[in-house]
């Protein structure tokens, strides 16, 4: 099982699953873009931590699961936070001045930002985000493709699983040549049959009275205007602090 | 009366290749048919053709009497009235949940939010998967789809539905469930027409049997009558079921008495062995 | 490697997102039309958008044995197109951003600008010249697949060159920084996924009787 | 010999789904082992244990005695000797001909194209498919695909080779061809190990049967006892196979005695029908 199937279940199981998505999406995403727009020192480091309060204690996201996912972006701060340190100067590669403080103020947004990432694709499956797109004004047929691209994720990831399977089963990866090759022949094979399964899906949905639009009732919960109002005093709140702080 | 039938109806994929010809069959209402062939004979080319979905080179198809209206409005109306279940349930389930999924058929038919909201909660509690409607629909098991794309063709109400291999890649659990369902279903009014390989699962729900082979029915009648027929049975490459295999033989033996019905399961076999016994014991 | 979230102040943020707006909005339009045509066209749209997905999910070898993911940058925008590669690469950026937070919200913009348009578009243009110039389908798709596996890295170079430029060099230095980390130890990928994408348009034309498989796969789409 | 074996493997997915828990089997060289079970109950990540595609958390797998080596060079040694055929055929045929197709794994095992090509000969004729060869891979049918998945399993002469739910999705001829295959693997000194959620299969082709239940060996045995056992098949989610139900019903009435061993098909049943009528018929 991969990553994202991991990611998109804690979702699924997640305790606030079923809370509002407007909730949880003006939660996540105000403070995103807070994380971004505050100075770094101390508005990101508010930021950060009141996510991290939310996640945790809030939303009861298991630590494991956070960390095993929250292992890829900091690989990217690592290798991203070396350049900030050095420069090129007329003599060549030496340490910036200052460049310890900049790298050090960079991480602290990015994983302040990463914290709110990580809420909201931990407590709310990617198809509600979606859904929610439309409220937004994204073309109906945009958000309809990307809901179906979703569902087909999983259709066509698995059997991408079971092709590599298959092919390790015939040695198909005992050295760096063959592996390529048999990657190229995973992609290959898998092409068509996203395909078929693209028509399939056509006579399934034509059979049940499919007709062009993809309507489908929704049985999530409107958001409470008192939680909207209490998320929205929060992160004035938070972006004061880191305003008048700074 | 007849709900649904194919009059000599052939069909050849483009390039040319042909999956039905001069096929007729014909589906009384309330009954149960079961179409009985071997894979690759043709059985979902004849599916697709029952709900419009493909359209005859040659013959005709008809729905309640009437032909088959090709026209965007006459499709509608047909697939009200004949619901299809696909093999494998993941060509039919799009959406994120269960609940959600299961609302597309109604809402296509033009309900208002209310009335397809009352259908879904109908067709979930049918199918007594009422606990799964938040599931997502990728994280259901096979035999959990397969009952949710069971029900987003029932929230439309059809008369008649088709289901293509309805118990293939099912355990036995899965599949004792499912043909529980089907005989509720059934019971309800509802018109049944499933095809399938087995022989067996013919047996155990079918009231009538069309023998498929090679895009064309060989015979159709009383699942009983033809079931025994081994030779016709044999013709589309099928063997008879061991039930009725060990019940000719028991007939040929002289344990069971020529008028005696088939049984259908099992249990009602072990039941039949009871009674040989008693019999023999009585008569000697 | 996509710039992953909160690495971007917020006015490059706005700033890429705009950028890439004009790209993503004349696909979703383009899209938008095929749609209303043929209703049908939006699973193989959906189908295209999640084979890319799990196509950049996968690992292969590089030519010096460490292992990374292809892009299929090349691949897709000589199947599908440029101009529809935009939109499935938003998707399929949204959703490793949601689904692996491999990149990011706030960097989508910036991310979309250099894998959905700049990769594709040079692949693209690749493609053609080469084509154009009489070289032969594997030296084309190879050119392409590479080129284009490279030109998203050093665009992704000069983004973060932009945001964080050199003390005392500037931009350029910050280029070549950034350029020295991100994009050289992606030549042997980028050459990497150029052999991959050859191997996969060939066993893709075996995979029919149709000649020009390419061509009936585009047909699909466009 | 024990050829392979698991002791006390468990194993979770990423993310602390469990899958195996503390699970053992041995297979003895030259058997024909069902592993037997519903659906879900984790035969596949079993079956990716056995060939060293998944590593145990807990526990191990042995080849030969020695315990599995998850190197580069170990588990391609492993996996010569451990031949797996995967659930569906489609997502294991990659190239464009079935010849070539074929050539795959002889080709990773690094043999020259002359052996390469004696080997995918020799496996073409054990499967009676030398006629495919040049066919594309994708016009075959679902037992056709079966058949060259094999073959490519084959051709690198493995002991044992892992099959993984065979007959699924075959019809009758389809699936009576495939065991025939089988059986005739197996005259030939192959080890076999295969899944599967129908008892009659076990029945048919096993000489042993493990029972497997929520990733766990419940019981192992000679395939007669174990599916004969009531108790433990519904512990399993299982029914017996209709076979033995009669046989066992038959015993309990007195028309078999309890030594006779049970019928492993259709008709070595109806001739020991033919031997209780007879029997009483001299007894009375």
């Amino acid at each position: 099982m991969s990553l994202s199937s991991m990611v998109d279940r804690a979702a699924s199981l997640s305790r606030w699953r079923n809370r509002p998505v407007a909730e949880k999406a003006c939660l996540g995403l105000g403070f995103l873009i807070l994380a971004v727009s505050l100075p770094p020192w101390p508005g990101a480091a508010l930021v950060g931590g009141a996510m991290l309060v939310i996640t945790f204690a809030g939303a009861r996201v298991p630590f494991r699961l956070w960390a095993t996912v929250a292992v890829l972006p900091v690989g990217f701060l690592a290798a991203g936070s070396v350049a900030l340190m050095l420069q090129i100067g007329p003599d060549g590669l030496a340490p910036a001045p200052g460049g310890v403080a900049a790298a050090g103020l960079l991480t602290l947004r990015a994983l302040a930002a990463t914290s709110c990432l990580l809420f909201l694709a931990l407590t709310t499956p990617a198809t509600d985000l979606l859904s929610g797109l439309r409220r937004l004004g994204v073309p109906v047929e945009v958000v309809e493709i990307a809901l179906l691209t979703y569902r087909f994720v999983f259709l066509i990831g698995d059997t991408a699983v079971a092709m590599t399977h298959a092919q390790r089963a015939r040695l198909g990866h005992s050295t760096r040549r063959r592996r390529l090759r048999s990657v190229g022949l995973v992609i290959a094979n898998l092409l068509p049959r996203a395909l078929d399964q693209a028509r399939r899906m056509e006579t399934g949905l034509a059979a049940r009275g499919w007709a062009g639009d993809m309507r489908v009732l929704s049985n999530t919960p409107r958001a409470s205007p008192t939680a909207l109002l209490a998320i929205f005093t929060l992160q004035v709140a938070v972006a004061a602090a880191g305003a008048w702080l700074a | 009366m007849t709900i649904l039938s194919a009059d000599n109806v052939s069909y050849a994929f483009p390039g040319g290749i042909p999956a039905l010809s001069n096929l007729s069959l014909s589906v009384e209402k309330g009954r149960r048919l079961a179409v009985l062939g071997p894979n690759g004979a043709g059985k979902t080319t004849l599916f697709l053709h029952l709900n419009g979905t493909l359209k005859p080179n040659a013959g005709r198809v008809t729905v309640a009497g009437k032909p088959g209206d090709y026209t965007r409005r006459g499709l509608n109306d047909w697939r009200r009235r004949v619901g299809l279940v696909m093999q494998d349930a993941d060509d039919q389930l799009f959406a994120a949940t269960v609940f959600e999924d299961v609302s597309f058929g109604p809402l296509n038919l033009g309900l208002s939010e209310a009335e397809a909201r009352e259908r879904v909660e109908e067709a979930l509690a049918a199918l007594r998967i009422t606990d799964l409607k938040d599931r997502p629909t990728h994280r259901l098991s096979g035999g959990q789809k397969k009952r949710v794309a069971i029900a987003g063709a029932i929230a439309m109400r059809p008369e008649v539905l088709l289901l293509d291999e309805p118990t293939a890649g099912l355990d036995h659990p899965g599949s004792a469930h499912l043909v529980a369902l089907l005989e509720r279903l059934s019971a309800g009014g509802m018109t049944l027409v499933f095809s399938t390989h087995e022989v067996d699962l013919a047996l155990r729900l079918a009231d009538e049997v069309a023998l498929f082979s090679s895009g064309s029915v060989i015979a159709h009648g009383p699942a009983e009558a033809v079931l025994a027929d081994k030779d016709l049975l044999a013709a589309a490459h099928l063997r008879p079921p061991l039930l009725v295999e060990v019940c000719l033989k028991a007939r040929e033996l002289g344990l069971l008495g020529s008028g005696t019905p088939l049984p259908r399961d099992p249990s009602q076999l072990l039941q039949l062995m009871d009674r040989w016994v008693k019999e023999r014991a009585s008569a000697s | 490697m996509h710039i992953m979230e909160g690495y971007l102040p917020a006015s490059h943020c706005a700033a890429w997102y705009a950028a890439s707006a004009p790209f993503v909005v004349a696909g979703a339009l383009r899209i938008r039309k095929i749609v209303r045509e043929r209703p049908e066209a939006r699973m193989i749209l959906a189908a295209s958008g999640a084979f890319a997905f799990v196509l950049s999910a996968l690992k292969i070898p590089s030519v010096t044995g460490s292992c990374s993911h292809p892009t299929g940058t090349g691949l897709g925008a000589v199947i599908f197109g440029p101009s529809v590669m935009a939109v499935l690469g938003v998707l399929v950026l949204l959703f490793q951003a949601l689904l692996l937070a491999h990149g990011g919200l706030t960097t989508l913009g910036a991310n979309t600008f250099s894998m959905a348009v700049v990769g594709p578009w040079v692949a693209y243009a690749i493609w053609r010249l080469g084509r154009g110039l009489g070289l032969s389908v594997a030296l084309s798709i190879f050119l392409a697949a590479a080129l284009g596996d490279l030109a998203t890295y050093v665009f992704t170079s000069v983004q973060l060159a932009l945001a964080y430029p050199d003390p005392t060099s500037g931009i350029v230095g910050a280029v070549a920084k950034f350029g020295g980390i991100f994009a050289v130890t992606q030549i042997p990928l980028a050459i990497a996924e150029g052999i991959l994408t050859v191997v996969v348009i060939d066993a893709l034309a075996g995979k029919t009787a149709d000649a020009d498989k390419v061509g009936v796969l585009a047909g699909e789409i466009r």
